[in-house]
């Protein structure tokens, strides 16, 4: 009981272990910064390394929590981006006053989207969302001295309370016409009557809100552009990924029965989703205001990938995050080793860049370009594999939108390539030195674009996962 | 052979140019790689016509195929027919050109090199290719290169154009992409041949023919979607306008035949009226909008916009020497256009003006390159002995098979263009290298040893298209039979 | 039966009513009353359905946590006297209407769904929805339990720090009350605190 | 046939020569270009008169009946079955004839090259050019197939083009090269349209195939080119006239004569060598290449007729106002073909043994020696006055006593005056049209008198009219290697006349003794020698007669004078008409409209993402607002429309 | 509670929802909005409470989920103060209108 107890929340208690030994370290004598950096990473790594060893499929806590294969697939592909993005924002904690209490933050949260992933009802889910997202909501704030770092939080907290206060009001609609807050069950009472559609319209609002679907996307731009570089990552990346995966498992099984409608309404957003995103990116100059708009649109992407069949859609969409979790880490990183050494977030700034920093001007340049989907990087593949999966279903008008959009998107990410290398300024940044983290951080973005893709194993495994939820 | 060595080879020269240090090193080193990917092409060639001769009758040649990504059933499948191995040739020649012509590029030279081998790996996979996957991957990698040499090295209104040039580009890939979808869900395999075997619906041909004809179309100037064609070429520095105008125009024009047409051969039938309008467009009015143009490369640029008007006709008129003509038209396009654009780099670099009104004269003091520039000009006019000549010789000779009289009369006008051609050739060439020359040009230098190299291979080219077009010919046929027996098993008659 | 009836329209009306003054007042201090009362309505609710322990639960938090922490907050952030400003008049239209379309949209879909109610309604005692709480086995909620734990947990130390006035920063007036929202937190999840510590 | 398989060296000399000389010679040859070319030129001179000597007095006829032999044929581009570009030699008796006529006048031109080209900068890359254009005439009239022909036309239109802009500072000389280009070039489209249509009709391009497939009624080909039709044309005749509209721009007819005189800012043995004996009778060649097929289509020949007579007339009445001696010169060689041209015509639509095909070649023989000679004189003149005008010339009959007498010679050939060689080909010319049509005859006649008159017109102009130069060592005759030619083709008009042509060329092989009547020769000769007179009583001395002429004439004489405002025509309709209503527009819509159109699609996107840009409010409440609309509306949507 | 139908109390808490909700709309200090916010929470435990009740009696699905959402809307309140009064220090206010530098 115990050890399979152990084994099946490997990845959680790993995770409470990590606080908790923070926790104690916080209230033991205070360290140097470094100190505590350096320790972090490893109980990282090897929080990373564990997540591989050791895994088992089954159940517990009558179905509050379950585990298989591609759920472990997840938690690692997330236990992945945290330990770049702790790497990546070495820089910016050096300086900081609340390390511990960062990552006590950060993990928790990460714990929070793993009871998520792995949890088996309405309410597991429930609490996981919120679990991951209030703390976030402080983390955001760690700029304290920055009035846009405590707006955004503000942003934050109030619009995902009130999206969770919608969220709710569909649960107890679901619960009252259903009687049942578990997966396994729900598709069985659910006759896609109008209250039920209604609420299950909620609950896709709680989803999409965390995705950042539009209309749901509005907090998201604001919040990025606030919050640190480090929480900015984590929520375009690592949050946004853990929703992703339960979305598809709660839309694939649970609600099986509203499939058409879903399908539709996945259609109408996702359309939505890219056009209005891109739009947006069009015309922004702060970095990462301009990453959360190309995510939103990516979010589009991945929407038409979810809208096709079952398999080839959820092995496309985890293959997609695992790549987008390279691709928008190293841009992220790059963003902020500058920004944490000089501070420059607008791409203006990043005119002439390349002549000063060559090499970061490259990852970034690779990176932007796995975000278009230019081959060779990842990003192609998961583009393409993301549009094969929605075209499954014939609907060509979506294909054809999506690919045109594609272009636009092109025009925005060139847009900065034009910036890094073409034009040329008076106060380019001046050369940034890369401390050993993120240099690490970076190379394993660089080498994940360029291998996710090329190397199909990985896609074979993620797609031979992807049967079972 | 292994036909991998054609992607492996520009790689590694590639990542070699990487790890090099000064000047020396990168242009030694891209120059090696690229006379290796010439030897290569040659060599592929010689074992053709061994295998050819031997009997080997089989439609494609050293196929090598294993799976890539299994549950979409992606394979990387590559083989080559003669027409194929046209292209690599034309791909390889231009190469060398390109990097011989470049030698001075002084400004982030390795960055520079290492673009143009990036881009000869987009070309050969794209040639070698035979599943659509791959196709589609390689297409898309000889973008961006683009976009980064015409950008960073241009020169006048360079960052427009190279936006304008990447994003229609991409804007005809994403069709391209939609039409490689359609293929694939209706037949549910992305291999070339093995789609060739299956009967696909024509209502479901009809549906996707546009996507991919249009996709690739706009890699190849169709005529609405020309625009990108003069301010790139222009914009761009002289290696790249030459990859431009004589690699990626072409992979529009290989894309139509071996992917629309060869795929979607009833759609062919159906629409072959539609292309045959939009080319004789394209012909006509490029040739009459080029009379107007006063810069040099964009003389250029819109003959381009005309002679691809060609290719696109031929393929329209779906007769096996049309579509002989259109390959024809291809190669012998790919390399005198390289030429001129060479001959104008070499003009430019030591003027610094492509005005056609400014120069004048040259001959005098570059005989070289004058000639050149002349020898260029004649071969995009037409003159028999150079390839320009004979392929479109073979085009009209096979729109003219083909009996409708609206089908003959947009040859005749087709065939109108060739007198345009001369006006405009001759104006360029009588204002550029004739006429009495203005004081400060009087000390100018002739071509280097370099341009001299990169001017001599593409004319070598150009001549043994010229004089020997049967070698050529006997090279093409098969594969164009290939197209044909596809074009004959139709519905539509 | 009647009794039970009338008592319920007015708790109803009495939570509604301070709910909505709580929402259009113009007195800070004062909407934050008119929620508690609105509050206690509930909690009165909860009374009249004879779940008492959600009841008190309700008031334990809420009336004695959230509402106090939201006075706190008013006292530290302005003074309580002064009037709030106005939303604009267009924000105001279109906010009713959303409210009331979506009031009508959600009250219509809820009148049109038969809820089958079966005649004997649920009694809850408190005992076995303590030992639920912390069963593991079948209809056990350890699992929540400790997640909500970890969350309030993580909560505190996110208030702490936030809220905690940093050296560098030296405005008077401020230096407590920071702290105090940060112990109030600690109050309530005090509570079941030692559970963690229990189970782990 | 042992001959034969020499004859591939006749263009192949010349052919080396332009490489050796292209590629090397500007570094390795400087000086010795001159020779090497010439020597080349002498190999295939030699080659080809043995060629004809085989061909006519040893092996050429097969029971009375000239053969068509093929030297030498390999496919060069096979677009289909039956269908394919050859590269061949066809030997019969035209082939041969022209054979001699341009390697030999061609050799003439490199010897007096020598001297008059000496000292050029680019003396390597003249003779290189000489030798392009001779590779490509004798390629084209070996040619085998219709479309071989086409090939050399093109080459030979190049090297016209490459030789008229020899002077490439002179922007005249530029615009020159580039007229001729252009125009023949117009001319040319007729023609591959015309071998498109002949050659689909005929499912070959082999000339042989072709003419025995389009003569005989009852073949299938025959059938369908006469049914097939176009605007009540029939294809035949469609086909026919558009390779004659070839003929005629490249043979400097009427409407496309234009570019001919410009040409004349060439060197002047260019000008004797192309514009002159060889490359400007090419069209004559083609139409009598494809006589038979012609024979077929009586519009077709009344076409050519007319052209021919039209432009004969038109180019003498210019040809005797015009002051350039090169010009006069151009004229007359253009009203000289228009002769050979409605030979042609008429002796299609003519009797069975009407002496045009025979008269028409006869002429094009004479013509090129004496028109070669004319130019080269007139050379020798320029060379030594440096002037084109012939009122800066006068009384050089002293001073350069061969041009004079060369000169003369070649007047009273041009002229038509017995014994000299142009009276005979002309007679059997004007012969011809008596027999045929009666008011081509009037033409003929009238024209011939012209020429007389315009010709001593020059000679009096050049050599007496002016007092006496004397000596002196800058005005000098030129040195032998320009008098040899002149003397040798003074030789030529001499006895030229004197070839029994009729013996070995003729339309159908077949040869037949032409004797001369005296009778119907004598009006001809009497209006020539009048004409004589009178041009002797105008020019022989200083005087105004002239300027009274020309008043006489008025507006006629004016519109001569400015070639009846053609080329004013053609500058409108190019330059007016197509550049500004055709280009221009072309141009502007690229520019405008097309390109206009992609760059708006940009621009509404940017536009369309500023007007929307409003929703990121940053408000927060509106963000819960909007969230909740997406939220009812959704729900709305799917609850009661997308049932 | 036969006089009572279930769906006045659900009515009761729907209205209590929106009304809530018309107040984080037009509400511009953010503790009243956050006001706001506690009455849809409530309303929501409320249907649980109510739904758990009359029509599954079966589990204490309904009662659980609100105590923990009961506790979670304390821990969210409670950041959500601390965010608010950090916020204030740096913008001297707490209206929402006057927390818009990111926007656009």
């Amino acid at each position: 009981m115990l050890l399979n107890f152990l084994i099946l929340m490997k990845h959680e208690l790993a995770v409470l272990a990590i606080i908790f030994i923070l926790m104690f370290l916080k209230l033991g004598k205070d360290r140097s910064n470094v100190t505590v950096l350096n320790m972090v990473n490893v109980l990282l790594v090897i929080n990373f390394a564990v997540g591989f060893f050791w895994n088992r499929e089954g159940m517990m806590f009558n179905e509050m929590f379950r585990n298989n294969p591609l759920m472990v697939l997840e938690k690692n592909i997330l236990n992945l981006g945290v330990l770049i993005i702790s790497l990546q924002s070495y820089a910016w904690l050096r300086t900081h006053k609340h390390v511990p209490e960062f990552y006590m933050l950060l993990l928790s949260t990460l714990a929070g989207m793993f009871f998520m992933i792995s949890g088996g009802n309405l309410l597991m889910f429930y609490l996981g969302l919120e679990l991951s997202t209030i703390p976030l909501a402080a983390v955001a704030n760690f700029d304290l001295a920055k009035r846009q770092s405590s707006e955004a939080a503000m942003k934050l907290i109030i619009s995902s309370a009130f999206s969770s206060g919608l969220l709710l009001f569909g649960i107890s609609l679901l619960y009252g016409t259903t009687g049942t807050l578990i997966y396994t069950e729900l598709p069985g009472v659910l006759n896609g009557g109008s209250l039920q559609v209604f609420a299950f319209v909620l609950i896709l609002a709680g989803f999409a809100f965390k995705i950042s679907v539009v209309p749901f996307h509005l907090w998201t731009a604001d919040v990025y552009e606030g919050a640190p570089v480090a929480v900015t990552s984590f929520l375009s990346v690592i949050s946004k990924g853990a929703v992703l995966f339960v979305f598809i498992s709660v839309l694939y099984t649970v609600f099986k029965p509203l499939a058409e409608a879903w399908y539709n309404m996945l259609f109408i957003l996702s359309v939505l989703t890219i056009i209005i995103g891109n739009l947006f990116a069009l015309r922004q100059d702060n970095f990462k205001r301009f990453l959360a708009f190309s995510s939103i649109a990516q979010v589009g992407f991945i929407l038409i990938g979810i809208t096709g069949s079952s398999q080839s859609g959820s092995g496309s969409v985890v293959y997609f995050v695992l790549i987008y979790v390279f691709s928008n880490l190293a841009a992220f990183g790059v963003v902020s080793l500058v920004s944490a050494v000089t501070g420059r977030e607008g791409i203006k700034d990043y005119k002439g860049f390349y002549k000063t920093n060559p090499v970061l001007s490259w990852i970034l340049t690779i990176a932007l370009f796995s975000l278009a989907g230019v081959p060779p990087t990842a990003g192609f593949f998961g583009k393409f594999f993301l549009l094969m999966a929605g075209a499954e279903k014939g609907n060509w008008i979506l294909i054809t939108v999506a690919a045109l959009n594609m272009v636009i998107s092109f025009y925005y990410y060139l847009r900065v390539v034009k910036a890094i290398f073409m034009d040329d300024n008076t106060n380019p940044i001046q050369t940034v030195s890369m401390p050993l983290y993120p240099r690490l951080a970076l190379y394993l973005c660089v080498a994940g674009i360029l291998v996710v893709g090329l190397y199909s194993g990985i896609y074979e495994h993620i797609y031979s996962l992807s049967l079972k939820f | 052979m292994n036909l991998s060595l054609l992607i492996l080879l520009p790689l590694a020269t590639g990542i070699g140019l990487l790890f090099c240090r000064g000047v020396k090193q990168v242009r030694s080193l891209s120059l090696v790689g690229s006379v290796a990917q010439l030897g290569l092409a040659f060599l592929l060639l010689l074992e053709y016509w061994k295998d050819r001769a031997a009997g080997n009758n089989a439609k494609m040649l050293y196929e090598n195929d294993f799976t890539w990504f299994r549950p979409l059933n992606i394979h990387y499948h590559v083989g080559v027919d003669g027409i194929s191995i046209a292209m690599i040739l034309l791909t390889a020649f231009v190469v060398v050109a390109g990097v011989l012509v470049s030698w001075t590029v002084e400004k982030l030279n390795k960055e520079f090199f290492f673009l143009l081998i990036f881009l000869s790996v987009g070309a050969y996979g794209f040639f070698i290719s035979l599943d659509l996957f791959t196709l589609f991957f390689f297409l898309e990698v000889a973008v961006i290169p683009k976009f980064l040499l015409i950008g960073i090295w241009g020169s006048g209104k360079k960052e427009y154009s190279a936006m304008k040039l990447a994003l229609m580009l991409m804007a005809g890939s994403a069709l391209v992409f939609v039409g490689l979808a359609g293929l694939y869900f209706n037949t549910g395999t992305f291999d070339v041949m093995a789609i060739s075997q299956m009967k696909i619906a024509p209502a479901i041909q009809k549906f996707f023919f546009p996507f991919a004809f249009i996709g690739f179309g706009i890699f190849t100037a169709l005529f609405p979607f020309h625009t990108w064609v003069p301010d790139g070429h222009s914009s761009a520095p002289t290696a790249a306008s030459m990859f431009l105008a004589g690699i990626s125009m072409k992979l529009g024009g290989y894309g139509c035949l071996r992917v629309a047409t060869f795929l979607m051969p009833d759609a062919a039938h159906t629409y072959s009226w539609v292309i045959i309008l939009l080319a004789t467009i394209a012909i006509i009015y490029g040739a009459f909008a080029t009379m107007m143009q006063k810069d040099l490369k964009y003389i250029n640029a819109y003959s381009s916009v005309s002679h691809c008007g060609f290719v696109l006709l031929g393929i329209g008129m779906l007769t096996r020497t049309s579509i002989n003509g259109a390959v024809l038209q291809m190669v012998s396009h790919g390399l005198m256009t390289a030429l001129f654009f060479a001959a104008i780099g070499m003009i430019y670099s030591r003027t610094h003006t492509r005005e056609v009104a400014k120069l004048g004269g040259l001959l005098k003091v570059t005989p070289f390159i004058s000639t050149v520039f002349v020898i260029a000009g004649l071969a995009s006019l037409g003159l028999p002995g150079l390839s320009g000549f004979v392929a479109e010789m073979t085009v009209f000779m096979g729109a003219w098979q083909n009996p409708d009289n609206m089908y003959r009369l947009a040859t005749i006008l087709a065939c109108a263009s060739i007198v345009v051609t001369a006006v405009y050739i001759l104006r360029a060439a009588g204002k550029t290298v004739m006429g009495p020359i203005s004081e400060n040009y009087i000390k100018l230098k002739d071509a280097s040893w370099n341009e001299k190299l990169a001017a001599g291979l593409l004319i070598a080219g150009i001549l043994v298209i010229g004089i020997a077009p049967f070698l050529v010919f006997q090279l093409i046929t098969p594969g164009t039979d290939v197209i044909m027996q596809q074009l004959a098993k139709t519905i539509i008659p | 039966m009647e009794a039970s009836a009338i008592i319920f329209y007015a708790i109803a009306a009495f939570t509604l009513t301070s709910g909505l003054l709580a929402v259009t007042t113009t007195k800070i201090f004062r909407s934050a009353i008119w929620l508690l009362f609105s509050l206690v309505g509930i909690a009165a609710l909860y009374f009249w359905m004879q779940v008492e322990f959600i009841a008190a639960v309700q008031i334990i938090v809420y009336v004695g946590g959230i509402v106090v922490l939201i006075i706190f907050s008013i006292f530290l952030t302005q003074q309580s006297g002064k009037e709030m400003p106005k939303a604009s008049l267009r924000r105001i239209i279109f906010s009713a209407l959303a409210s009331l379309f979506g009031l009508g949209f959600s009250l219509n879909l809820i009148s049109e769904y038969k809820f089958s109610v079966p005649a004997q309604a649920l009694q809850v005692q408190i005992k076995d929805i303590g030992r639920q709480m912390l069963s593991p086995t079948e209809h056990g909620y350890v699992l929540p339990f400790e997640v909500v734990s970890i969350l309030l947990l993580a909560a505190m130390v996110g208030c702490i720090v936030i809220a905690m006035k940093s050296p560098s920063d030296k405005r008077p007036g401020e230096t407590a009350e920071p702290k105090e929202t940060g112990v109030k937190t600690g109050t309530v999840t005090v509570i079941n605190k030692p559970e963690i510590v229990k189970e782990v | 046939m042992s001959y034969l398989q020499y004859i591939f060296l006749v263009p192949l000399l010349p052919l080396a020569a332009f490489v050796l000389l292209g590629v090397f010679g500007r570094k390795y040859f400087k000086k010795s270009s001159g020779i090497i070319g010439t020597a080349a030129l002498l190999g295939s001179t030699v080659v080809s008169l043995y060629t004809a000597w085989n061909y006519f007095f040893v092996s050429g006829k097969v029971d009375g009946v000239y053969q068509k032999f093929s030297a030498f044929n390999f496919k060069w581009l096979e677009f289909g079955p039956g269908i394919s570009i050859d590269m061949g030699g066809t030997v019969d008796t035209i082939s041969v004839m022209m054979l001699v006529v341009v390697s030999f006048v061609s050799l003439m031109v490199h010897i007096f090259s020598l001297g008059y080209m000496k000292g050029e900068e680019r003396f390597p890359t003249y003779y290189a050019f000489l030798g392009l254009f001779t590779f490509s005439m004798l390629g084209l009239v070996l040619s085998s197939n219709i479309f071989q022909i086409y090939v050399f036309w093109e080459l030979v239109g190049v090297s016209s083009y490459l030789l008229i802009g020899y002077y490439f500072e002179k922007p005249s000389a530029v615009a020159a090269s580039k007229k001729a280009f252009i125009v023949t070039r117009f001319a040319d489209l007729g023609f591959l349209i015309g071998i498109l249509v002949l050659g689909f009709y005929s499912e070959t391009l082999d000339f042989g195939l072709l003419i025995q497939r389009l003569t005989d009624p009852t073949s299938t080909q025959y059938l369908a080119i006469t049914a097939g039709s176009f605007l009540g044309v029939s294809a035949l005749t469609w086909g026919l006239v558009l390779v004659f509209a070839g003929g005629a721009g490249k043979s400097a007819m009427f409407p496309l004569h234009i570019w001919l005189p410009d040409a004349m800012e060439g060197p002047t043995p260019v000008s004797a060598l192309i514009h002159a004996a060889t490359m400007v009778v090419a069209g004559v060649f083609l139409v009598a290449r494809l006589f038979p097929v012609f024979q077929m289509s009586a519009a077709a020949l009344e076409i050519v007729t007319w052209i021919g007579v039209s432009s004969a007339l038109i180019a003498a009445i210019i040809a005797c106002t015009q002051n350039d001696i090169k010009r006069v010169l151009a004229y007359s060689t253009m009203s000289q073909i228009g002769y050979m041209m409605f030979a042609l015509g008429v002796a299609g639509s003519g009797t069975a043994d009407n002496p045009g095909f025979t008269g028409s070649m006869f002429h094009l023989f004479t013509h090129a020696f004496f028109k070669s000679l004319l130019f080269l004189a007139a050379g020798a003149v320029i060379h030594m006055v440096h002037s084109n005008d012939m009122r800066d010339m006068g009384g050089l009959r002293r001073l350069m006593p061969v041009t004079h007498l060369a000169f003369l010679v070649a007047c009273l050939a041009i002229a038509g005056i017995p014994p000299f060689s142009g009276f005979f080909s002309k007679e059997e010319i004007l012969l011809a049209a008596y027999e045929s049509n009666k008011i081509v005859y009037a033409i003929g006649l009238f024209t011939s008198a012209l020429t007389a008159f315009y010709m001593f017109r020059l000679y009096f102009s050049i050599f007496w009219n002016k007092s006496q130069r004397q000596a002196n060592d800058h005005h000098r005759e030129a040195g032998f290697s320009m008098k040899l030619p002149l003397v040798v083709l003074t030789v030529c008009a001499l006895v030229a006349g004197f070839v029994p042509f009729s013996e070995f060329v003729t339309a159908d092989g077949i040869p037949f003794i032409s004797q001369l009547h005296i009778a119907f020769s004598l009006p001809p000769v009497t209006l020539a020698v009048v004409a004589i007179l009178v041009a002797m009583f105008m020019y022989r001395k200083a005087n105004n007669k002239p300027e009274k002429a020309a008043a006489l004439f008025g507006g006629l004489y004016k519109a001569a004078s400015r070639k009846f405002y053609i080329d004013e025509l053609y500058m409108f309709v190019t330059k007016k008409v197509i550049f500004n209503f055709i280009g221009g527009p072309a141009a502007w819509i690229d520019k405008n409209i097309v390109d206009g159109f992609m760059n708006l699609l940009a621009f509404i996107t940017a536009a369309f993402s500023e007007f929307i840009k409003g929703i990121q409010s940053g408000r927060v409440q509106s963000y819960a607002l909007y969230f909740f609309g997406g939220v009812i509306g959704l729900a709305a949507v799917f609850i009661y429309f997308w049932k | 509670m036969a006089s009572v139908p279930l769906e006045h109390i659900l009515f009761l808490s729907t209205a209590l929802f929106f009304i809530g909700m018309y107040g984080l709309f037009t509400r511009r200090n953010m503790i009243t909005m956050l006001m706001s916010l506690e009455l849809i929470l409530n309303s929501v435990n409320i249907n649980f409470v109510a739904f758990n009740k009359y029509v599954w009696p079966g589990k204490l699905d309904g009662i659980f989920f609100t105590i923990f959402i009961i506790t979670i809307a304390a821990a969210e309140a409670a950041v959500a103060i601390a965010i608010i009064i950090n916020l204030y220090r740096s913008h001297k206010s707490i209206d929402v209108e006057d927390a818009t530098d990111l926007k656009w």
